[in-house]
């Protein structure tokens, strides 16, 4: 399956979904919608700093593919993992402390926006170099497999990262050696500003997974029960024999980074992108559905935007770390077990 | 005793100048080499439509079309290896590496191909090939971003590596890359890109063999180059109101070093700190404390010291990262204190 | 189509081969067998030192590709390419010289046997570093496309380089733009003691040139006519709209270097591939033609020797560089034009 | 005045010792290690069914199993990164990369992951790997087979890099760095694997924080590591004969640098050589030689002097090789020269 830019994409039922479970699902992508727009005030306010890369349009990915993981299967993301952290269930708090660059946060502040990492949710960063983080993830199911863990290792990447050289090294080895790792391809359409059909000579990132006998799915990736479903059938898969691939289709709607003047794309086909925006579609349909109504919906809302402001108070009460520890963490503190 | 060590210092004289900024500077050196030499073109990911990660390359690509400002895809092996190929067979690319972070992923082209086939091949092929680079922290954007690797990568035999850190430099070194046989690494600081000043309208090439004595002192020779030059003279200006007399030299090109200009001016002053965004150990700083030790140890009057990169992956939090960079007021600590020790 | 190791490869007349041209090519195949069996003794003399990949039983390829390449078609090989080397055409007297280190070798002396390099037949090298002769091919074949000359640069590489980055950043770009390059890879199924089972999860090469959407074939690379044959019909192609590939498929009967254990592969799968040993079975093919009789093969084979002999005597008689030019060439001695 | 600088020098006691290579020393390292751990593995090119492009894994696939004795693709970037996973989570690999030379394909890896995660992740995660790859010249393999560059890798923080230049660290750092919670890089020179000698049957771990003073000498220090070792100790052997007697410092580990150990010698000596495979510029010599003026310049009755690797990419013809390499005649040369000047 594929979705061409002009074709809507329509919220499928493809499983059928309890009120309590869609009402979730909308939660927590509206959580990390509302908290991104947060966090653009912020960064104008220079509270934030560095780079910041925002999932929105992208969240139904997040929202979808973490419930349908396990909790103790790892995750490797990118630079752009603002969703993937807080639907994985890293505290909101310890990833404002963290872009505030305080100690609290969730990679005690040295990490940034682009360096979230948590041990208790086995979220292993936040990599800002492209495709690199494929490698590592090939590494961590490796690691699994080995201790028998059973665990699926949910790797994320952009379309960029799949004309990387890491891609096809990372896939070729997950798939000759089995590896439980999920390879989870956010198909965004842009790499910055080069569109995917200026990147790659096919632009089928399910064909490419073919060529090293990779099972793979194209999702539309604006569809948060599509994602789930797609995501838990292929976990299944992987934990059982080995590396899957899942393609999802989806767009952002902001710059790449805060600023980018986006010369690259028409304001129309961001305009035509936003009748499939998760946030739009997924409220209607619930709305149908009778799951919904606006009561319901500002509760949700005042209850997130409760959360965030609680964030941001304790990012700002956060503490900073003291100059002198600056080496600090360069080498582990602690030998291994 | 002083030897001229640049023709890059522009002499105040009747010449109109104009107002730009670094990022300007580098633009119009781009544009009069494509202009100049049809064999020049510009290629790497998001030179093009984007306009350039840090906008250097704005409005090329509707100026000179997509055949000469390629965008490439996220691949830097393969573009920096696809800039190697052209230029053995005649082309003059200019290669951009979005930054230093990520050109490690092309090193292997770089080290094993760039900077060895004319020696493989006993001379018979060159590879007249220029990669532009942004490096440098300062801008909290952590660990994988904020590299500084220039000095390291003037390690390797075969290429040449420059460091403007002056628009003249900017505007300048470019064009003298390209007519370089051999493959030249242009180093661009990210914080020098909104730096402004006034250049010469009909500034042009500028000779990339020789440092540049940027500031003249007989006290106390400072050596630095790229993104630490500002906050070097800052510090030596500084200094002066302590009646500490600085000499500051920019080394401009770090491979190969201009050993010369360095032993000069060491012999003559007898002290010397070196200022160096590369992490410490190990740093092009190590190699030039090295050059003048073999070159001027019996002028000296203290020990060369050091003001570099902490030893760490660069940190997010803006605190912590600033601590981690050479500073005026560490640069100025570290004058004092050779000064202040005697043999 | 695919040579499975236990299926004899015929020896397809697929053009018709004149007596000339057929005796040129055994002529070609039989010069490079015989030089590098000399080169072993030579080797075991220490007179060449450093590493010698032989070549022997992948000579139908060499022999078969050059013929079909124009004589300005640039060539960017590997460190098995002393087979490439004299097909195309650089003289035997400066291979011979350069594996001495002697200043009449066609790199100077300072590349030796993995780094044959030759200005006046368009011959890039000789490069040592698995897939590291990719992109530089890519760059090659863009540099002549934006001079518009019309040429094929011709990419050799073995089964090993495709699981490595550069294989699939190459392929795309060189795909993406259209590029005038022809992949050959020769895959005669080891990397070293590496079985291609055991490095590639699928090991059809010519199905990974499909994810690029790039033409592939893949070829008997024991059968020097089909090697040209599909050689000359690839390289139309690419003159005209872009890269190819071919998988020869061929195999290495010596050790991957001078020596190895060859722990990794049996005697009786050798002893099978010797079957199919093109200096075999292209005799017995001429033989059955009329092409080729005992007095014709002894002449030719006389013919060789000669030249062998004169190769050792001008590499003898051949200087070493003074000490003192060490650092020439290190950077170029002229501006270029 | 000394400081004991190693506890890695054996002494000659009542100590059974078998006669073995490095090679065999190095194996025999691996081998316990996979006994001792279940969490140890051995992944790269070609260490299974070949036994290892330089023999050093031979017989282990048979031992261990295909589980354990990995054979991995051509792909270092993925397997070097796959080292750096399963350590994250809990196992010890162990990663050959056949050759330094191969290892620039997984430097994004190297210095991006391996080096940063434990700092960027606020040292929630550590990287407990070890990477072996054998390194330099002098075997006439030419320009891109013959590179030198453990030194280069130790300008990056959050790695540790050694040299084990004796059987005893062939035998013993490789324990000693999987015990270590970060990611430690081996360097194997090429021509040490032959190197035969006697080595205590229950050899065993060595500590990795200190430079071992392999020859006491009172004239002048000679500073090295790795693959000049032998070198560096025959010319002080000779020399001694002139009556110059020299200390040798083996560096061992260089990140982090012993200074101290140097420092401390050459207070004494007043006299340094560094001598040093990298090429010259920028190489771990500079960083030497600057440690040595930063802590010992007023000790000091000479300039520090440096062997190194001339700056070409090595030729294949075995004379200009030679040439290019530091030899027992150069250090002698260079020993010379520092006994010869005085301040
Ligand atoms: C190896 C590397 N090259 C370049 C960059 C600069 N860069 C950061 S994000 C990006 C685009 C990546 O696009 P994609 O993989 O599609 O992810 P998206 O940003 O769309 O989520 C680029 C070029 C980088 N971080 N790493
Ligand atoms: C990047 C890299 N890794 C490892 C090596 C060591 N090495 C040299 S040849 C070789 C095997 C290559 O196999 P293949 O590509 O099939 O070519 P063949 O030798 O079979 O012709 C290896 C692993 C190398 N030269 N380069
Ligand atoms: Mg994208
Ligand atoms: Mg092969």
């Amino acid at each position: 399956m594929s979705i061409p830019a002009q074709a809507p994409g329509q919220v499928a039922a493809t499983s059928p979904v309890s009120k309590e479970h869609a009402l979730e699902l909308l939660r927590s992508m509206l959580r990390i919608r509302r908290f991104e727009e947060r966090c653009v005030e912020l960064y104008s306010e220079a509270r934030i700093r560095g780079f910041l890369h925002l999932y929105i349009g992208e969240e139904a990915i997040a929202a979808g593919v973490m419930p349908a993981l396990q909790s103790d299967d790892p995750i490797v993301s990118t630079y752009r993992e603002h969703g993937h952290a807080l639907a994985r269930g890293i505290p909101m708090n310890a990833v404002m402390a963290e872009m505030f660059g305080k100690v609290q946060g969730c990679s005690h502040g040295r990490g940034g926006s682009m360096h979230l990492f948590d041990a208790a949710t086995r979220f292993y960063g936040g990599s800002a170099i492209v495709g690199g983080g494929l490698p590592l993830a090939v590494g961590v199911g490796l690691g699994e497999l080995m201790q028998q863990r059973h665990t699926v290792t949910a790797s994320f990447f952009g379309d960029g990262a799949v004309a990387e050289g890491e891609f096809h090294e990372c896939l070729n080895l997950a798939a000759l050696w089995k590896l439980p790792v999920l390879f989870l391809c956010e198909n965004n359409r842009y790499a910055m500003g080069t569109a995917i059909e200026r990147a790659l000579a096919n632009v089928d990132v399910t064909a490419k997974a073919a060529a090293y006998n990779i099972a793979a799915e194209a999702v539309d990736g604006m569809d948060v029960l599509a994602v789930e479903d797609a995501t838990r059938r292929a976990a299944d898969a992987v934990r059982n024999d080995g590396p899957r691939l899942i393609e999802f289709h989806t767009y952002r709607y902001r710059a790449h980074s805060m600023y980018d003047p986006e010369l690259y794309r028409s304001k129309e086909e961001v305009e035509r992108w936003r009748d499939y925006d998760p946030l739009v579609t997924f409220p209607a349909q619930l709305r149908a559905l009778g799951y919904l109504d606006d009561v319901s919906l500002t509760a949700i809302e005042h209850e997130i935007a409760v959360e965030i402001d609680a964030a941001i108070a304790y990012a700002d009460a956060g503490t900073l770390e003291p100059v002198s520890d600056l080496t600090r963490f360069v080498y582990s503190e602690t030998r291994p077990a | 005793m002083e030897t001229p060590v640049s023709t890059a210092v522009s002499t105040p004289d009747a010449r109109v100048t104009v107002r730009c900024t670094y990022r300007e500077a580098m633009r119009a050196a781009i544009r009069e080499a494509m202009h100049r030499d049809p064999r020049v073109f510009l290629m790497g990911e998001d030179v093009g439509r984007y306009g350039g990660s840090f906008a250097v390359s704005m409005g090329l690509l509707a100026e000179f079309g997509p055949e000469r400002i390629r965008d490439t895809p996220l691949s830097e092996s393969a573009f920096v290896g696809a800039g190697i190929g052209a230029a053995l067979v005649g082309m003059r690319p200019i290669v951009e590496i979005m930054t230093v972070n990520f050109s490690l992923l092309a090193l292997d082209q770089i080290l094993n191909n760039a900077a060895t086939l004319s020696h493989m091949s006993g001379g018979q092929f060159s590879v007249p090939l220029v990669i532009r680079m942004t490096t440098g922290a300062g801008r909290q954007l952590a660990a994988q971003h904020s590299h500084s690797l220039e000095g390291w990568y003037a390690h390797i035999p075969g290429l040449k590596v420059l460091t403007p850190a002056t628009l003249e430099d900017a505007r300048g070194m470019l064009w003298t890359a390209l007519e370089d046989p051999d493959p030249v690494l242009i180093f661009e600081n990210g914080v020098l890109y909104n730096m402004e000043g006034d250049l010469p309208d009909d500034a042009g090439p500028v000779e990339i063999s020789h440092a540049a004595v940027r500031r003249h002192g007989d006290d106390l020779t400072l050596i630095t180059y790229g993104g630490t030059l500002p906050k070097t003279l800052e510090a030596a200006e500084r200094l002066a109101k302590e009646d500490i007399d600085c000499e500051v030299i920019d080394l401009r090109t770090l491979r190969p070093l201009d050993t010369d200009a360095i032993v000069t001016s060491v012999s003559r002053t007898t002290r010397a700190v070196v200022v160096d965004e590369g992490w410490r150990s190990g740093s092009i700083s190590a190699e030039v404390s090295a050059r003048i030790v073999e070159g001027a140890f019996y002028r000296l009057d203290s020990p060369v010291l050091r003001v570099c990169t902490a030893e760490v992956p660069i940190p997010y939090a803006k605190h912590l990262e600033d601590a981690a960079l050479p500073q005026v007021e560490t640069i100025m600590a570290a004058v004092r204190q050779s000064v202040a020790s005697d043999g």
